[in-house]
């Protein structure tokens, strides 16, 4: 455990959030059958095997953001729907943040989530409280570059960010969606939690799990 | 699940299969899931695009060809196809004068559009879009993603399609198809699920003496749900919301459409229903669709769309289309 | 029961009141539940009538129009008219060259036109008559009331329709409609039961893994009940029999029917399907139907028509046609 | 109670007859959805109950022959189905063989009668054993003619069809349909009564009830 992630963690993460996306597509599925089309594990399944299946057969590119930009770019064309834009448009501006690099250290890996965050804003125009993905990943780079700033190590940080991430998710239940397909219900979503907030809280746990290991 | 398919994810695919052998007059990419018309139209011409999840047949699909569609991109059932597949199917119809992207409104159909249509520009393609919101059902409000795009669509790629046929430029197609949207309304209800083929059970519970008002087309709730009504009351809280939302005194063109499990001798039923309905309230039907058009997989129930006209569009409408789902003039 | 009526009893006038309002280029008599083209043929021409239970819709009155059926009369649902109504509509298109009656072969059906036509010939009308009798799943033989009547009714009402508007004399009109009904072939499954209206519950109860293969289209049983089946077999089950039963090498015409509740996406997946199975055969499809156009009610299903054609069926087949439910070169 | 059975008795015939129908058309129904397209109920509640409507509206004509006409046109021009061209050529050809008169005698009735079952295999080309409503009427009209042929009154012979009506009701149970739907499902009719012969049984039992009375 050193206090970067170079490529070959990051392709570890990816292949971590893979499994863990694979794993739980039914419990995904779950929570968009309950305010949505039911069909968010099965999309973001699709998309992350699609990506395993792309490094794969094309083996893993050198540099993060040739990496990061495989991963956007496959999820894009792969995933569909509302995640398959914002997700890959996650990764994209990660990459292109990152730049041509092997490895990132604490504050450039802040600084690439929050570009990348910021073109899920571009794309989907969520505020906080709109009950949508951002609602688990704003509070989530917030906690990183709060930590960073703290002096914690980057294992820490990236903790910090998931246990943000899984209260973000959490403090979705009782919202009323106002993005996305939910936001059709009206105050019928009260009640349930955001799948898209439930599979941004996989992704940072599985970052914390990565560098943790 | 009761479905005639094999494998739930080849589902797309097969059925693609099947309208490939079915339809010597159009062309199909297998490898991004787009319909094309077998032989392009002219050069110098607007090209038409839709797209969308599949489960809606014969949205869109259905309506590829002269008078209607250039492409139509399908995605996995009740998934936007994404931005790749649609920019592919763009660059093969751009006849050299841009290419609207007829959008239905939802978040993922939007994003997904919207992305293909910077890829397309990046290839120096002009492309112009119209998102689609005639759904009254929901609130377009800034508390939602806004009002869902459902049965007005195929009366837009009907016309839109018609002007494009005729020479119009692509400002003028854009305008026209907007112009159009504002102007059509849609409400739609529910008497059963649907089921998914890779969900593999419905959507939703709905009990043997309840239906769903305000129902979406990918099994997305409505309104609110109530007790079984016989037709003239089902009629009655279709048509209202309609005419609540917009004054529809005057000519219009109507669509009674069916969700795709319910048999025509229902939907004529209907039509009655509805039509006497707008008549009472003056709206003057000039033209009228009775059938399957934009369905929700197997879903049992029924949708009303109601298009104000001047002597233009129905000129539009009245002018030759030739595809599988609509055919007259040809 | 889940369906968009009011009164059961009021079905069939109810829905045709829809067709009326939908169609103005078709006349509705409300009286005798019949439909007929609005603009009448040609006097010297022969006229087409054909009819049946209702619950089938499009057929018959869907087809009734320039190029194919001069009248349709619609029964009670899965009843056929009686044929006092069959007679005053054979009264009303009659253009002094014979009225050609298409009567599916049921019992209820044969008896009531066969009443029809000797009241029509006792006031001076010539009647020909055609039994389409096309379903493989019933045996033939002295031991039933023969093959019931289903899918290829559709194409016979076109192909027959198209040589009498050309003034094919009622002989001819005839031997034409005996002579492809020699050489067509159905047959069919379901994969739910249909609900009667009058009824109010589905006729036969289909556990939800099994169907039942060889069913008629008045939700009568079928040849036998199985473990519900990859499309890819079921397709198999359908094509085989017909086979079986004919030497269809060469070119043919295959429609792909819905019996009502079964979405598009899986009519053209099933179509893939079976045109595979069929050209691996020798047969070689040189026009295709895939869609609704007899059901049976809201039952999920499907059927296989085959039928063998030569370059005059061929003519007739491409001929103009405008009717609710066929329609083209007009 | 007479030796014959006049106009008057013949329109209490049809109207109990009527009643009998309406009253078990749920059983005939029934017995139609097991080897049929359950119809048979509503098809003759439906035509017996225009023929209630019909001479109402227009009065029961005077003359045996005109009134089974007016029963033999309604039955074929409201039923449909294979029961309607059926029962109601029974009773046309039964107005045939009657002729004016106004009253029948035991033999003018079943000649009538044998002259409408004459009419129902001239029609539907049943056989004895075909299971249909003939091998309750075939064996009904027998029993009569027989009654009478024995020195029988009226009433004992109009009880012995009857009885001999549902006897042969019975007997179609084992029977493997051979005419009309049923025939369709071959040794899957076997052990189900045929509808027809069900509704055959109703008539002659109201028949007999009504020169009882
Ligand atoms: N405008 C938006 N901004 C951010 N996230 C959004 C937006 N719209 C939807 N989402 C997220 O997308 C998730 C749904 O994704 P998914 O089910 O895969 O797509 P779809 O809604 O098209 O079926 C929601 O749970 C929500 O978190
Ligand atoms: N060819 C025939 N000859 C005599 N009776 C017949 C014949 N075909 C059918 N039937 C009788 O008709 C009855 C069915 O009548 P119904 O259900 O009203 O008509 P459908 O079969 O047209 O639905 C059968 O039970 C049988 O007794
Ligand atoms: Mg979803
Ligand atoms: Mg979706
Ligand atoms: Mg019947
Ligand atoms: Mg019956």
């Amino acid at each position: 455990m050193t206090d970067t992630i170079d490529t070959k963690s990051l392709l570890d993460w990816i292949t971590r959030y893979r499994d863990a996306v694979v794993e739980k597509r039914e419990w995904l599925t779950e929570l968009d059958s309950a305010i949505g089309d039911a069909d968010h594990g099965a999309n973001m399944a699709r998309g992350m095997n699609a990506v395993a299946e792309k490094l794969d057969a094309t083996g893993a590119p050198a540099s993060v953001d040739e990496l990061l930009k495989v991963v956007g770019m496959t999820l894009v064309s792969s995933v569909g729907g509302a995640s398959g834009p914002l997700y890959g448009t996650l990764f994209l501006r990660m990459g292109m943040a990152a730049g041509p690099v092997t490895e990132l250290d604490a504050a450039a890996l802040a600084a690439s989530l929050r570009a990348g965050l910021d073109g899920i804003v571009a794309r989907g125009k969520a505020e906080a409280g709109d009950k949508t993905m951002f609602d688990a990943m704003a509070p989530a780079v917030d906690a990183l570059d709060a930590a960073i700033a703290g002096g914690a190590g980057l294992a820490d940080a990236a903790r910090a960010a998931a246990d943000a991430a899984a209260t973000g998710r959490d403090a979705t239940l009782p919202l009323v969606a106002r993005k996305g397909r939910a936001s059709y219900l009206g105050e019928r979503s009260v009640g349930h939690l955001d799948p898209g907030a439930a599979s941004t809280a996989i992704l940072f746990e599985t970052l914390a799990a990565t560098i943790a290991s | 699940m009761k479905k005639l398919i094999n494998a739930p994810e080849d589902v797309l695919v097969e059925s693609l299969r099947g309208v490939s052998l079915a339809h010597p007059e159009l062309a199909v990419d297998f490898e991004n899931h787009v319909i094309t018309r077998a032989t392009p139209k002219d050069q110098g011409k607007v090209a038409v695009l839709s797209g969308g999840g599949s489960g809606h047949e014969p949205l869109h699909g259905g309506f590829v060809g002269v008078g209607m569609l250039d492409a139509a991109v399908a995605g996995e059932v009740f998934t936007s196809p994404t931005p790749d597949k649609v920019q592919a199917a763009t660059k093969a119809i751009d006849r050299g004068a841009g290419v609207l992207h007829i959008v239905k409104n939802y978040t993922g159909d939007v994003l997904n559009f919207e992305m293909a249509a910077e890829l397309a520009s990046m290839e120096g393609i002009e492309v112009g879009t119209v998102i689609v919101d005639d759904d009254v059902a929901v609130q377009d409000s800034l508390y939602t993603a806004g009002r869902r795009g459902v049965g007005l669509t195929v009366l837009i790629e009907k016309l839109v399609g018609a002007a494009a046929e005729e020479g119009q430029d692509l400002a003028s197609v854009v305008e026209l198809a907007k112009r159009i949207n504002g102007q059509g309304r849609s409400m739609g209800m529910a008497l059963t699920s649907c089921t998914v083929p890779a969900a593999g059970k419905p959507t939703f519970d709905l009990p043997e003496d309840q239906m769903e008002i305000g129902i979406g087309i990918h099994g997305e709730p409505g309104r609110h749900r109530e007790p079984l009504a016989p037709a003239s009351d089902i009629a009655r809280q279709l048509v209202e919301p309609i005419l609540a939302d917009l004054d529809f005194a005057g000519p219009a063109i109507v669509m009674l459409n069916g969700l795709g499990g319910t048999p025509q001798i229902e939907l004529y039923l209907m039509y009655a229903e509805v039509a006497a309905l707008l008549e009472k309230a003056g709206v003057q039907i000039v033209r009228n669709l009775v059938g399957n058009y934009i369905t929700s997989l197997d879903m049992a129930g029924c949708s009303v769309t109601v298009l104000k006209v001047d002597d233009e569009l129905l000129r539009l409408w009245d002018a030759p289309v030739n595809t599988p789902g609509l055919r007259w003039g040809i």
